[in-house]
């Protein structure tokens, strides 16, 4: 069994070598078989290890060998095999072969086939890592390995400089993330003396609530979700990230890589219910984030902005369900996301391949009849997300919202705010792109084509998991069991026998709030048909017309200039400074001062050496003096 | 006692014809007194039962050394004395410091103790003898190789010496 | 006896080598030299036990009634350098055949005189065969700079020399002061020295001593600047020998005489050498980012790299000296590979400004592969050298002082930051009229990069047998420490 | 026969040994501050004979009979030079010599 659990990710490694060593050697058919196959082979022992995970019941750390070993600190290279690693091996597998499965049609013409799916690989290799490791170390070493897979993939087309310095922006912006879990992973080990999961975990539950140390762990930890997930202030890369090819948005900053924050989180529920303060700023900015990241994606025109946007607000629900204790919901939510989220990236996917690398939707439109599938299978996407039943967006969501409510009314009133707005988004989206009459050029028009079968089979299969995923986890009034709830129930006993207990709501209640959401969620629906198909308006009207608010909104807030003026150009004012004045003209000239006053001195004292050698004797005689003089002293 | 008489009749001697060897205008005067220097000396080393010593002593400074003074006087015909000697300051200064010099050198030797103070005058190392024993034995290869310095000397002083360049 | 080997083989080979005619002969010999010194090390290698103190030794008599012995051993930290020093000078001379130097005899005489002066300052187990060899390292060093240098080479080279020699001077004095103060009979042995009676006023003065000596060397900032000016000058092989081997004296020397010996000035001073070391880690990664010449960008990152690894000296920890060794060995190995990628772009293109290239991993996919790898290790992503070494001086810096070890951690965000720009401006976008006809690795720089490249994942997927070494000598160190 | 004691010898050729560095330093002829050095070397070589003598230890004197040979050679090329110079120079002034620099 062990043996079959190591093999999960050396698959993905195993392509990846074969992929990146014989880079140009390997036909491309090769590739397309190996690339996917990989992940599937992977998908299927990962299947394998789920249903027979009894086995792991008693002992889920698998040990191979000893990575880092002194006395006092031990990091072995281990595999922890429960649940939650469990439902993140799915997910990482299953929709990670179905967006590989699909990239075989989309990169079929790019001259680095064979180095994407390499690259590909390498990535579902690194987050095998991150999810299985049974320490944080090996989730560190999947943390930023998802981070360098990321880069290399955003700068996958490396001609375009845009595209580097967005790939260079997202590693950056994951590395500031970075130094916090390193930071709070070394808080860690000097607390509890160990990195394993499991004797933290086991110590940390006696710790009292609110303790110092554990709030400052888990903020730090934060950090690093923050980074990696893309959320305020950190979430600027994720939008420039979209540079890469669209599988790898689908992949990488949809499904799987970008919740790595949340399941990071998750895994240390513990540490986290006993930090109230942690969990009220998770709470803020997940909010924040939501909020303010659907307002952006209700101005943008390019239609994996939109998405991008869609992710980081849909990660801030995440982190707002994290942070009242609702894990279940924040990984049911990640589950379902990964589902419904990579869906409309491939779609979006399959719109851009059929309009030629378009991807301004102002200049899409009608594209109904012309990509039947794709538009079918986006509209299941859309209706997902937006979180209309019985569609897998609205179960999760909804579980969200109503432990959200539980905790505070105001924090639902707006958590639902978001929720609003994110139907209206997304469904602007569907709107325009598939309805009223086609708005690009003729030429355009004249190749468009629904994709081939290797696109619109991952496309359908991601569709009846974006239907169905929902039912994992039905909630009681529906007369589901909590499939997932009670799954996963043993990793979260500990974080949920902390949390203070709320008394579950009454069916009524949570009748009525489901209703309202959904009322208000169908109405924002409406809204954005009545405005993008029934007015007529075919193009969204030009940005510089509308009030300043919405300009600004349009134009992101401004937050990647404020970065630049606050940060970026600063600090390389900064770099020049100590560079020109205090290392040339400062540190140097001391140093070079300091040779140049022996040289002066030497230039001033020779004038002594006069050649009379009278006069060096007479010297002579006092050194004489001196030294025997010095010698009665002492 | 008579041992002291003749130590200070000696260095009595010593002191005044060194002090006239500086003193004296004439270069040839000085080359005197500092013959009747080397002879005082050579006296002490017969206070000291240094016979050999003294033989030597006589021989070399007193013969070979002061005739070598005394050729290179007339030679170069230097009865004339100095023509602008040292100024005033500089005389004052240089004495200033050789007598510190002499303080300090009083001072480290005022405290000095010799542990076994052995008879000088009974002594009898400083026979031939018994210094030809250890100079053939011990320091046989030192005694040759400063043969050998003689030799470069000589031949330096005639390479010095000779008129025309080589 | 096989360190005495180890010591004496190389300055063999470097006798010979004047004797020969033709760059071809020179060059099979100079190689065959530092191969054949590897092999011996291995043989070393075997017979080390892990964890028994001062193994190898070889002593004999030399300045006996000064105490002064040749005296040579290795233990867990001295091994690993000797290690990387006969690891990495068969690389060096095999890359270095892509030049074709004036006077190529006396170039790898030099070298293989470095590879026994490196050596035996490793091995040295006497406090004044330390210093000789100390010393000697600079000789061969300063010619390799000054004959085979760039334009600026007698300047900057007469600086390096003279900053480095006049620290070594002030280790000269601290090492005599502390002879005086050995039990009598006096000795230079380091295991006498290390049980000098020294009070704690003397140790402030030896402390500053030892310390400026070897801050000069490692550099610590503020005492670096001859080190950018340096590696800029110097020809490629002599940048590597410096930024690779030489380096490591200085903290070799921290680990080996200023810690025990003057453990109890530490307490005035140990909080302001940590607080320099790391404002150069800071200092030195900003002024990385604005460089424009690889070479100088390179050696701005290494000051950052070290500082680090001082930083993590200074904790006095175990984790902080274990790290600082590991890291040596891969700082060592990264920065020569970075440094053998950056002269091949010159040597192809003409130049190493990276304004003046682009696009080059278009046109040379197997450099840019190679270039990639490298540099991820020396910015510590995981499963390379580099994060194992900079995970424990971090965490050994952190259990020394928590706000140090976060000032000492944005190193991870800046060596990205200027790394990251650096390869993307060198290596992607559009070609140059400089790059266009760049031409890819050739088997012989692939066989000089690939040895790098294998022990860089080594020591990042399975640093155990490295650390098996390691960790009882400095456990020793800390226990001399706190003695 | 009593003996001095061995301070006498010392101081003796202490003040000697000054007259010669006064002698150095005060004259201006070369011949005289040769002889000057003369005059220091016999009070050390006196001074040696005087401790070996007290000490029983030949070493001493064997010590003065090496140093005479040495001055004796001094003396030879010393001279020599002196009459070099007076050939270059036509003077013995020794602050005529002033091109010992650089």
């Amino acid at each position: 069994m062990d043996i079959i659990l190591l093999l999960i990710p050396i698959f993905p490694l195993l392509g990846f070598l074969i992929l990146g060593l014989g880079l140009r050697a390997i036909p491309r058919k090769l590739t397309a078989i190996i690339g996917p196959g990989m992940i599937l082979l992977s998908f299927i022992f990962s299947i394998f290890i789920f249903l027979n995970f009894h086995y792991f019941a008693i002992s889920p750390v698998r040990y191979f060998f000893s990575w880092i070993s002194l006395p006092g600190l031990n990091i072995p290279f281990a595999f922890l095999v429960d649940p939650l690693s469990c439902l993140m091996l799915l997910i990482v597998t299953g929709v990670g072969f179905i967006i590989h499965f699909y990239s075989v049609g989309y990169m079929k013409e790019d001259p680095g086939f064979n180095r994407f799916f390499a690259y590909m690989n390498l990535f579902v290799f690194s987050m095998l890592l991150l999810v299985l490791g049974a320490n944080y170390p090996i989730m560190f070493i999947g943390w930023e390995g998802v981070g360098l897979c990321s880069y290399l993939l955003i700068g996958f087309w490396f001609k375009n400089h845009d595209y580097n310095n967005a790939a260079k922006k997202a590693f950056i912006m994951n590395r500031i993330g970075d130094l916090g879990f390193l930071l709070g992973m070394f808080m860690l080990f000097t607390t509890f003396n160990s990195l394993g999961y499991a004797e933290i975990f086991a110590h940390a539950k006696w710790m009292a609530s609110g303790n110092i140390t554990l709030t400052t762990i888990t903020l730090l930890l934060f950090v690093g979700a923050v980074g990696k997930s893309a959320q305020i202030p950190l979430y600027t890369w994720l939008p420039d990230a979209m540079a890469g090819p669209t599988p790898v948005s689908a992949l990488i900053h949809a499904a799987t890589m970008v919740t790595a924050g949340v399941y990071m989180i998750a895994r240390s529920g513990i540490l986290y219910v006993l930090s109230p303060v942690t969990m009220t700023i998770i709470g803020l900015t997940g909010l924040a984030t939501a909020l303010f990241a659907a307002v952006i994606a209700i101005f943008q025109n390019d239609i994996k902005k939109v998405l991008a946007y869609s992710t980081i607000s849909q990660l801030g629900y995440m982190f707002l369900g994290l942070s009242v204790g609702a894990f279940t919901g924040a990984m049911f939510h990640l589950t379902t996301h990964a589902f419904f989220k990579a869906l409309l990236f491939l779609g979006a996917g399959s719109v851009i391949h059929a309009l030629g690398g378009e991807q301004d939707i102002r200049k899409m439109g009608g594209l109904m009849n012309k990509l039947p599938k794709t538009w079918f299978t986006f509209l299941i996407g859309t209706i997902a997300i937006a979180g209309i039943p019985p569609l897998s967006g609205f179960f999760s969501k909804d579980e969200i919202l109503s432990a959200v409510f539980r905790s505070s009314e105001w924090l639902w009133v707006f958590a639902v705010a978001g929720s609003m707005m994110t139907a209206f988004y997304m469904f602007r989206l569907l709107f325009l792109t598939f309805f009223n009459r086609f708005r690009g050029t003729d030429e355009q028009h004249n190749h468009l084509h629904e994709s081939p079968w290797v696109m619109t089979i991952p496309l359908m299969l991601l569709a009846m998991l974006a239907f169905f995923g929902g039912f994992i986890n039905l909630p009681e009034i529906f007369g589901g069991n909590g499939g997932l709830e009670n799954f996963l129930a043993p990793v979260f006993a500990d974080a949920n026998a902390v949390m203070a207990k709320q008394p579950p709501l009454s069916h009524a209640t949570e009748w009525t709030l489901m209703g309202t959401t959904l009322l208000l969620v169908l109405a924002m629906a409406a809204l954005a048909w009545y405005r993008f198909v029934r007015s007529g308006r075919d193009v969204v009207s030009e940005v510089n017309k509308q009030p300043a608010l919405i300009r600004i909104a349009a134009n992101k807030f401004y937050i990647d200039e404020a970065y630049e003026t606050i940060i970026q150009k600063p600090l390389l004012r900064l770099s020049r400074f100590l560079h020109q004045v205090v290392e040339i003209r400062f540190i140097d000239r001391i140093v070079d001062g300091v040779g140049l006053l022996v040289i002066r001195t030497g230039n001033t004292v020779r004038y002594i050496q006069s050649g009379n050698v009278g006069f060096y004797m007479f010297i002579m005689i006092i050194g004489i003096i001196l030294v025997l003089f010095f010698n009665i002293l002492i | 006692m008579f041992t002291e008489y003749i130590f200070f009749f000696l260095s009595v001697l010593a002191l005044y014809s060194a002090v006239m060897v500086l003193a004296s205008k004439k270069p040839i005067h000085s080359v005197l007194f500092l013959t009747l220097t080397f002879f005082a000396i050579a006296g002490h080393y017969v206070l000291l039962n240094a016979q050999f010593l003294a033989v030597v002593h006589v021989i070399v400074y007193a013969g070979a050394i002061m005739v070598l003074f005394l050729f290179t006087v007339m030679l170069l015909n230097l009865n004339n004395d100095e023509r602008s000697p040292k100024p005033v300051w500089a005389k004052t200064m240089v004495s200033i410091a050789s007598g510190m010099l002499l303080l300090v050198l009083i001072g480290i030797f005022r405290t000095y103790d010799i542990k076994s103070a052995a008879d000088p005058t009974l002594t009898q190392i400083g026979l031939v003898k018994n210094l030809g024993q250890i100079l053939f034995h011990e320091f046989l290869l030192p005694f040759e190789i400063s043969s050998v310095l003689f030799l470069t000397a000589m031949v330096g002083a005639v390479l010095l010496g000779k008129k025309e360049q080589i | 006896m096989l360190t005495l080997i180890l010591i004496l083989l190389p300055l063999a080979f470097s006798l010979i080598l004047p004797v020969l005619k033709g760059e071809k002969e020179i060059r099979i010999v100079a190689l065959t030299g530092t191969v054949a010194e590897f092999g011996v090390a291995m043989a070393a290698l075997i017979q080390y036990v892990t964890s028994c103190h001062c193994q190898l030794m070889f002593t004999a008599d030399w300045l006996a009634t000064l105490g002064v012995g040749l005296t040579f051993s290795m233990d867990g930290i001295s091994l690993p350098l000797v290690l990387l020093t006969v690891f990495l000078l068969p690389v060096i001379v095999l890359f270095s055949f892509s030049h074709h130097y004036r006077r190529p005899a006396a170039f790898y005489s030099l070298v293989l005189l470095m590879e026994m002066a490196l050596i035996g300052v490793f091995t040295a187990a006497d406090g004044l065969m330390f210093y000789i060899f100390w010393e000697l390292t600079l000789i061969p060093a300063w010619f390799i700079c000054a004959v085979w240098g760039g334009n600026d080479r007698i300047r900057i080279t007469f600086k390096f020399f003279i900053y480095t020699f006049a620290g070594s001077l002030l280790m000269l004095l601290a090492l005599i002061y502390i002879y005086f103060r050995t039990p009598l009979p006096h000795s230079f042995d380091f295991r006498v020295l290390y049980i000098a009676v020294l009070s704690p006023a003397e140790q402030t003065w030896l402390f500053l001593a030892f310390f400026l000596a070897f801050a000069i060397k490692i550099p610590i900032f503020p005492f670096h600047t001859w080190q950018p000016e340096t590696y800029t000058e110097a020809p490629a092989e002599g940048s590597m020998l410096l930024a690779g081997i030489m380096l490591k004296m200085g903290i070799y020397g921290l680990i080996r005489l200023l810690i025990p010996i003057c453990h109890l000035a530490f307490q005035q001073w140990g909080e302001i050498v940590m607080i320099l070391s790391i404002t150069g880690i800071v200092y030195a990664s900003l002024i990385a980012i604005r460089q424009e010449d690889m070479k100088q960008l390179v050696a701005y990152s290494s000051i950052a790299h070290v500082g680090l690894i001082a930083a993590g000296v200074f904790a006095l920890n175990l984790h902080g000296l274990q790290g600082s060794v590991i890291q040596m060995l891969s700082h060592g190995i990264n920065i020569v590979g970075i440094f053998i990628i950056i002269d091949l772009i010159q040597q192809r293109t003409g130049s190493r400004n990276i304004a003046d290239l682009g696009g080059i991993a278009r046109k040379a996919p197997r450099l840019a592969v190679f270039f990639m790898i490298i540099l991820l290790a020396s910015i510590a992503l995981p499963l390379t050298n580099g994060f194992v070494g900079e995970f424990l001086l971090l965490l050994g810096v952190f259990e020394y002082n928590h706000l140090y070890a976060a000032a000492a951690g944005l190193t991870i965000i800046f060596s990205a930051v200027y790394m990251m720009w650096m390869y993307q401006r060198v290596m992607f976008g559009d070609t140059t009229p400089m790059t266009e006809h760049i031409t890819d690795l050739n088997n012989r720089e692939m066989a000089a990069l690939i040895p790098l490249v294998a022990v860089i994942f080594w020591i990042g997927v399975a640093p155990g047998f490295f650390m098996d070494i390691i960790w009882p000598d400095a456990v020793r160190v800390l226990a001399l420490f706190n003695m | 026969m009593a003996s001095v004691p061995i301070h006498y010898y010392l101081f003796f050729c202490s003040v000697l040994f000054c007259i010669g560095v006064l002698g150095v330093l005060i004259k201006r002829n070369v011949l005289i501050i040769l002889m000057s050095i003369e005059l220091m070397i016999n009070s050390i070589n006196l001074l040696l004979a005087a401790f070996s003598a007290y000490t029983n230890d030949p070493a001493g004197q064997i010590f003065v009979f090496f140093i005479m040979v040495v001055a004796a050679a001094e003396v030879a090329i010393g001279l020599a030079i002196v009459v070099l110079i007076y050939r270059t120079t036509h003077s013995l002034d020794i602050d005529v010599l002033n091109k010992l620099k650089w």
